[in-house]
């Protein structure tokens, strides 16, 4: 399959006009995203391409969006909506928790709808508002799923089986990604990267780095670093996290004995809390040493550089974790 | 202005029928629950009759409602069968919610039914995206979505009604406002004068109809119809009626002064149109005992197979949580 | 000190009462408590007691009830805002998340106030709306304390360190003991109960049981079932999930070696992962099995009596769980 | 009515200091920003200074002020020194916010501020909750909120204006209607005529005003105050003004026609009341030469010294999630 070299934040666009040009129920809705092409410009001239019944604008008003885009779904249509932070996830919660996610469980229509919505921190000082990674209250919630991409392969492949799903998907795209990193994405427009498989990005056989999304691309970073000690840690990138792919992390723990789990967001609850339960549940007699957790602080996500580097988990604090873990 | 058709005598018989229906099920639900046979609480719209008939009537089969919990006689319109809504409310297997939820909260979208949920008011934000599918398609459907007076104070119905103004959708809202949200009076759910005030603020049209009125709020809501589907956007009719019953089955409600309710005890919806019929020489006492003796007779038998449907089984819980 | 035996709804009762009397700063705000006492009758001759001023109903409106009761907080008042049901938490989730629970981080404000919700199943064939566990959300959230009582005694002594406390907090009545659970609760108006300490309210050898709310109050009866076959189970009782009483729980695993977390909420990303996730982490090496997790379902909570005991752990399945834990 | 006691020459001459201060003070933070020294993302009140100067000036010192990010004037006229001011700008530990949120997110109740957030209008609700503490303790103070034009389509902006109406609390709403919400303009927005055409359905007084008008701005709030002070609930005023810059210093704001910036331009609330003091002979040329050599060191000495404090330590992060 040949490959360009494209960014997260191109690969998220091609996603969305392909599935807009290939699929005619797919339309976009969100603030600011026609006119002036979104906050991160992502959606700058698809106005232009698609026109304004399919890339819609609305007042500030979350809740409505989802309501409206949930509708929508339950008409055939196949909306993408766009949350122009996660942070502002909240006030679009009570349909994604109580109407939306339930439908199909009490009765039994589908609602193919994605929700987007750019999540992370190390953007630029965004501060306690702009910078939240709020996937563990998705996790809580039977009937959405949760994707989380940590490459620009990724993010176009699963974002195209997020619109093709026949549910609903919160699609959290890692900001601190968008212009950062490139990768190669394949040309084929088939290609798809099916929801709930994790990857092996790094195989190792002295730890299991897991974490998703920026961490994910952090841990691999960390791991170049503890190479160069000698340490080979195997990175497991979850890439969707409801549902999330056990048998990988499993297996990938089974092999090295030791695990550290990464993530942004606050400590006490993440999901991390969830992977970290279920291998020391699920693996217990083949771990050689504890599960560790490395995450961001039970703190809000300061916006001063100094305060947000001690909040934020990097490589180097992730190499340090894992020197102590493979010497456990 | 369009003008509404004038309903026939078949149609007016129908809108009779229909309410009697309505009232009758929630009569024999109400009986069932008070013997604690129902799953979940039971809530109905006595006293509101006319106004899920008329203005379920009032639409097209292709229309969507997405109504409310109050709203018996908008289902019965849409040709949910009485052993369908008694399977419900006993929690069945093969009920539309096979035991997962209880109550009114049928949905069926071969029907154009969205169902409701619990919290209020949420099927809003959901017919407005009903209703930009339609615009979206350029199909001449409309949606229509009910709510209390007291669900107007939330914020789910602000954004939906305003982003539904600017986008000009065709969707059409009605506000049941009988005179009391559970325990709470119009005068501590809002400070205006009543809630079609607050239309000319949307920029949409608004309309104030008497929901004890079968018609009135059939004519109301086929012009809202009419005018939505040519590209118009939304109308907000609100409906006068009073809550006739408890907030729900267990409500005493002895908070409802009882002038209040003698009041609109007078204005029956059901009692004021057989009156009307038979006034105009459409109906009669025979009549009147035949549907009687009919209606009790389908309710018997759909509440008898109802409950000779199969339970739940445990393992069902786990299906359906993804499609 | 003399105590009486009542309902942990009359414990609420009373503590609400009591912190009215003693201080004019405290008042409660909600929908449908004065004139009709609250859904749960909680507060049934209150407006008579302490008027209009004192006890407010409110429109439906869960964003505005939260907005307002953090204002009147910055003011200097003890708000005591009640959201019908936790599952309608939802509807005031942002100002909770966004606004009060940052305020002091960002600006030195204590925001004194309470919110408190009936949370929890098994009320009667409640459904997916009215039977939800919402707290490992809140948990997610720096700067919100969250308690859920397990006794007639926490009950009274925890809401009235709640109301006292500078800080929000979200304090999750379990409406299946409203009514259903009796115990003693001491005379003294100064008897608090302090936040953030867990109880051993059973002791035992063979392993720990680690609950909260109607969880906690199940193991009890589970611990029962499992010592007339001669297996001991110590139940602790977190009563406060954040902050959380770690060392307890790490002391009773240490005792025992074994645990198992038990919670309503949905498996997954539930408040039991972090529990879970911080004993195999910290006591790794006085593990004598895994750390179990048994939990409500990943589904939305049904209604029917049959599916909802699905859903739901109770004594046997506990019991069950935990005997086989003791003989792993 | 009430009437307003006209402003004494003193007042309008420091009406006059504040917008200029506060223009000031902006057009620094502007290069500070440029230069890339901010912490976080600047959004500036440029063209519509008259609004949070005006308002504020009508207000008691008792009175408290839940103020947005355009609103330099208020701070200022509550004290805030253009110091502290960009101590916060630039993240400084001893600055209102420590470095921990940044922007005009300043907090503090003994100046009677309320610190704002991100989510709009999330202020909204937490005013009424300070209107309601003083309607609760009978206290004779108000308190005031401002917000975008966007911000009204929310659901927290009708939940906390309708609850504010039933409760009739002493609370002032200020619509600082700049005519963008970000890329998103009025029609948009809201499908009403304006945002005080909702305030009749909301049973609330409303009045609109020039928002560029200094004086008229004060009026208006001070009428509302009064008003509220004595029982009368709350005021929503819409004040009609332009958002001159971007929406924030990263837009460019290539969708806002040059034809409408022209005519806002020549409508500079400093520049008119510069006009008009002139006209009246309060002030002159020279007055001006000597106030804008005044706030030009001030401002160089403010920043000098903010740029000085130190900056926040890696331990910092850990203090104050609790109180
Ligand atoms: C968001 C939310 N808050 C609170 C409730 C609890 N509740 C159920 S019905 C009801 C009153 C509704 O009044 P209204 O909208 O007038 O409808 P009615 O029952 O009068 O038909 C309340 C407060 C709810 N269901 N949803
Ligand atoms: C709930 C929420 N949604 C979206 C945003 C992103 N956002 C920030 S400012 C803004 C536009 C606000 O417009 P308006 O209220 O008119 O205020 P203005 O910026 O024009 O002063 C938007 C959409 C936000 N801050 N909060
Ligand atoms: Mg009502
Ligand atoms: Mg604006």
């Amino acid at each position: 399959m040949s490959e360009r070299i494209i960014t997260y934040h191109e690969a998220i666009r091609e996603a969305l006009r392909e599935e807009m040009e290939d699929d005619a129920r797919v339309f976009l809705i969100g603030e600011d995203i026609a006119v002036y092409g979104g906050v991160y410009k992502l959606t700058e001239g698809f106005l232009e391409q698609f026109g304004p019944e399919r890339v819609i604008d609305t007042p500030i008003a979350e809740n409505a969006i989802i309501g409206a885009a949930t509708g929508a779904a339950l008409m055939g249509l196949r909306p993408v909506a766009e949350i122009q932070f996660a942070d502002f996830l909240t006030c679009g919660f009570d349909p994604l928790v109580n109407m939306t996610s339930t439908i199909h469980y009490r009765w039994g229509q589908p609602v193919p709808l994605v929700v987007r919505a750019p999540a992370g921190a190390t953007w630029a000082m965004a501060g306690p508002f702009h910078s939240q990674s709020p996937e563990a209250w998705f996790a809580q919630i039977p009937g959405l799923k949760v994707v989380i991409p940590a490459t620009p392969a990724d993010a176009k492949g699963l974002l195209k089986s997020a619109i093709r799903d026949p549910n609903p998907v919160i699609f959290l795209e890692q900001k601190f990604l968008y212009r950062r990193l490139k990768g190669p994405v394949p040309e084929d427009r088939g290609f798809l990267v099916p929801l709930g498989q994790a990857a092996i990005t790094r195989p190792g056989r002295d730890l299991s780095l897991i974490a998703y999304g920026t961490m994910a691309f952090k841990c691999l970073e960390a791991a170049a670093l503890l190479a160069a000690e000698g340490i080979e840690a195997e990175v497991v990138d979850l890439r969707t996290i409801v549902p999330w792919d056990k048998a990988t992390v499993l297996a990938s723990v089974a092999r090295t004995g030791r695990a550290l789990v990464v993530s942004e967001a606050h400590h006490t609850a993440g999901f991390g809390a969830e992977i970290a339960a279920t291998i020391a549940e699920e693996a217990f007699d083949q771990l050689d040493a504890p599960v560790r957790r490395l995450s961001g602080l039970d703190t809000p996500i300061p916006a001063h550089p100094v305060l947000e580097a001690e909040y934020l988990p990097d490589e180097k604090k992730i190499a340090a974790a894992a020197r102590d873990l493979a010497g456990w | 202005m369009s003008t509404i058709p004038s309903l026939n005598t078949q149609d007016r018989l129908r809108l009779y029928r229909f309410m009697r229906q309505s009232r009758a099920v929630e009569d024999a639900a109400w009986a069932l629950s008070s013997q604690g046979r129902l799953i979940g609480r039971l809530y109905t719209g006595h006293g509101q009759e006319a106004i899920p008939v008329g203005m379920t009537y009032a639409l097209q089969p292709e229309d969507v409602i997405a109504p409310m919990y109050r709203d018996m006689g908008a289902h019965l319109v849409r040709g949910v069968k009485p052993v369908e809504v008694f399977a419900q409310y006993l929690g069945k297997r093969q009920s539309n919610n096979k035991g997962k939820d209880s109550g009114l909260h049928i949905g069926d979208m071969s029907r154009g039914i969205v169902g409701m949920i619990s919290v209020l008011p949420d099927s809003l934000p959901v017919a407005l995206g009903v209703a930009l599918a339609f615009k979206l398609r350029a199909e001449p459907r409309v949606a229509l979505t009910t709510f209390g007076e007291g669900s107007t104070s939330t914020g789910a119905f602000h954004e939906a009604v305003n982003m539904a103004a600017v986008m000009k959708v065709p969707l059409i809202l009605i506000c049941e406002n009988n005179g009391w949200a559970l325990s709470t009076p119009p005068a501590r759910e809002y400070g205006g004068q009543s809630i079609v005030a607050r239309a000319e603020g949307y920029g949409i049209r608004g309309v104030q109809v008497d929901g004890n009125d079968v018609e009135a709020v059939y004519s109301a809501v086929r012009a809202a119809a009419d005018r939505a589907r040519s590209g118009g956007g939304p109308t907000l009719v609100e409906c006068l009626t009073m809550r006739m019953k408890g907030h729900s089955i267990i409500d005493a409600a002895e908070y409802v002064p009882r002038e209040q309710l003698a009041e609109w005890a007078a204005r029956d919806p059901i009692q004021r149109y057989r009156a009307a019929l038979e006034a105009e020489g459409l109906w009669d006492e025979g009549q009147e005992a035949r549907l009687s003796a009919e209606l009790s007779d389908e309710i018997d038998r759909a509440i008898q197979e109802a409950d000779a449907m199969e339970d739940p089984q445990p393992a069902d819980v786990y299906e359906g949580v993804f499609a």
